[in-house]
């Protein structure tokens, strides 16, 4: 048998020790695990490095746990947000250290640890401050520069539906990151709204195959961030 | 000079000028802000396929009220909905399309745009902002053509068209025609070239109003 | 209106010109588009440069198209088959060369094609007769070796389904180099057994989505090349 | 040396030997050859998920006779069959799977292996040989552990453990273990170190038929 459910979002994320590089799903709400990101500020691991396209809104979920101290670093492309304050003071006192990465550059860094591909040359950023310091070399006359792959020890991701092999799908544009950064952590943990037997998710439609999933938790009624906003909530 | 932007282009016009460059069968990325209200403006015997870089191709309109999903959203991680035809797809697979040339049309905004085609439209460069790029570099990089979509000059009357940009660079080289309130100009080898002017608005006008030369129109 | 779609096979090869780079998906018969190659023989273009995993059985599909003279070089994993005689009697009489890629560093050279990245790193085949020539770099202490991405003029697909905007989903393990191909291809020409109006596909289980495929043509029964050979076919 | 060799496992004994040492929940990719044959042999208190490098996960065995698919088969081209849970993928997602460390245990056959670990399989080096090596090389720099199932010796009685590989290589200090007719066989910092020995084969045996110094059992 494989033992790859757990029975709640506190178990799921139990091992995760200080310092540890975690990589959370996610394009602003779309996709965003909230509920295995709160079991993680309830857990208490910290001086976090966390990789995520974004670093959250209002107070709560991603923002919660920057909030909360918890992040010594954030690799992202987009740390802005309208309704937020909880990074821009962070970052301003000096108390969490920014890598911005373009998007795409991002999401290959991750593919690429993924697939067991140490770096790759992009032509993405070229002749711009976030070229400055990586090699730079020419390709049938084009300048790239190197990218070095991105790599975690957790990785946090929310699906619509998982099986007991870790198979996931998603629900639309809330893929995002999900499926590459299933491929690059040691442990991904899943939350799925079901969670089903072998067999129930078609073998042509699976997403993420199960390979890339260790721990699958069931949130059947996930929060979404804008109505949590909207509701005034915090976290904790 | 204030009197060149009133008898110029309207937003809407502005946006209803670049739908006309859209070939029929185009994949499009549209950025924020007046780039996202060229959509309603495409004319109706043209397909038009438009990919948004959070993951999805075959981006249809907001939903109406009440019925969006909110994990079906734009890159300004708005709602919006699926055309039949679309395809989800992970970042990777989407940055994939940008980077590799797979994009037709990208419409941007810009802070700087300069007549080397050099684009600056991520960072004001203030020492205290929080800096954002998202994937405006991957689309300069990647797309097939980068138009740009912009007010002439900035609120305090500064020229945005300039010789050489001097906020912190998107891309080089990668913009191939601006849009503004007062004309559509290309970026050619030789630099800024008038291609259209808004109703009212001069050759004069605009040349006054931009920090480098402007040819006439070919 | 968006105009992929094709009358016949003929007129979905008719351009493909002397010298072209082509690729042709399928890993041994699962996959393999037998009806645009036996069109693209038919057609005549010559001196082609084929990137594909394999390189035929008997004397039908891709084996028939090197038996017909037409490819000047190959860039595969695997050129040997049990049933064919057809690729050893070109390689041996060197009136075919070939470049010898190990089967994933193929399948990430054609991504990476698609995906704009002109070059990668990765540790297969360090310390073997196929990284002579190639640099060493190493990352964290482990030595990898630099490859190039693939790209070309056409690919040639099978696919189970397609729509009209040339989105495509396949059937079982035929689907293996058929998605990157496409990617890697300026005029990727996929045979699909059904070809449906958009939006009969569903957008959460679409492989290959449209914006990578120029042109769609429907083969309703297509031909299993063990069966041909079976039957003691050869092509033309 | 003919009375080791027919005093030592089978085939499919050594098959079932190597099923012995695969964990519970395992991801294995097995090699063409005596590899195959592993799968029938795992015990079934234990859930083995097999990886096919041509695109799927959780292969199940052969189908019944005219049941099967011809777009559904293994890296040997064979067909089979997709068990629950199973799921497709393309190639350049198969081999992230392998070069990315994801897959547990690969089984492959060998033509030599060195006692430092290295393995050639993939080349005999005859001058007119078409040369192929498929997904051998990925699997050797990507697999967590890699296992050898190969005869003891070539037909004519030459050593296939051996002090250095003649043959072009497959991969560098990759082998963690190998099964032979006659003995397990761990490929440790010091060398070949003797694991266990097959019924009425003796360490001597062994020794003598392998190229290299073979270490006894710890």
């Amino acid at each position: 048998m494989l033992q790859k459910f757990y029975p709640n979002v506190h178990e799921a994320v139990a091992d995760v020790f200080n310092g540890a590089v975690v990589m959370v799903g996610g394009f602003g709400e779309s996709g965003s695990p909230i509920e295995l990101i709160h079991a993680l500020i309830d857990q208490g691991a910290r001086d976090l490095t966390v990789v995520s396209n974004n670093c959250g809104s209002g107070e709560v979920g991603l923002a919660a746990l920057f909030k909360a101290g918890r992040v010594r670093k954030i690799i992202c492309s987009f740390p802005r947000t309208a309704n937020s304050t909880v990074f821009p003071e962070l970052y301003r006192a000096g108390k969490c250290e920014l890598e911005l990465t373009p998007q795409g550059t991002l999401a290959e860094r991750i593919r690429a640890g993924g697939a067991g591909i140490p770096g790759f040359y992009t032509p993405t950023a070229v002749g711009t401050p976030l070229a400055e310091g990586k090699e730079v070399r020419t390709f049938n006359g084009r300048p790239y520069i190197l990218e070095h792959a991105l790599r975690a020890d957790f990785a946090l991701i929310k699906g619509r539906a998982a099986d007991t092999h870790g198979n996931v799908v998603y629900n639309k544009t809330a893929r995002n990151f999900g499926p590459i950064m299933a491929m690059a952590a040691e442990i991904t943990i899943v939350q799925a709204q079901r969670v089903v037997p072998a067999g129930e998710i078609d073998p042509e439609t699976v997403v993420t195959p199960g390979i890339f999933v260790q721990r699958v938790v069931e949130v059947a009624l996930p929060a979404h961030e804008s109505e949590l906003i909207k509701a005034g909530a915090t976290y904790p | 000079m204030t009197k060149a932007a009133s008898n110029g282009w309207t937003r809407e016009q502005m946006a209803q000028r670049v739908a006309m460059d859209i070939p029929n069968g185009s994949y499009v990325n549209l950025g924020i802000g007046i780039p996202e209200l060229i959509a309603s403006f495409v004319p109706e015997d043209r397909t038009v396929i438009y990919h948004t870089e959070n993951g999805m191709i075959g981006m249809g309109p907001p939903p109406a009220a009440g019925q969006g999903d909110p994990e079906l959203i734009n890159a300004g991680k708005r709602q919006v909905t699926a055309l039949p035809g679309a395809a989800y797809f992970h970042h990777a697979d989407s940055f994939a399309m940008i980077r590799g040339g797979h994009i037709d049309v990208s419409v941007l905004g810009a802070l700087q745009v300069a007549h080397n085609g050099d684009l600056a439209n991520w960072s004001t460069g203030e020492p205290d902002a929080i800096p954002a790029v998202g994937g405006a570099m991957d689309l300069c990089a990647g797309v097939k053509r980068v138009y740009v979509v912009t007010t002439h000059c900035t609120k305090d009357g500064q020229p945005k068209l300039v010789a050489t940009c001097t906020l912190p660079l998107t891309g080089q080289g990668v913009v191939d025609r601006i849009y503004t309130e007062m004309a559509v100009i290309d970026v050619t080898p030789e630099g800024f070239r008038l291609v259209e002017l808004a109703p009212g608005i001069t050759l004069d006008d605009v040349q006054q109003r931009t920090g480098a030369p402007l040819l006439p129109i070919m």
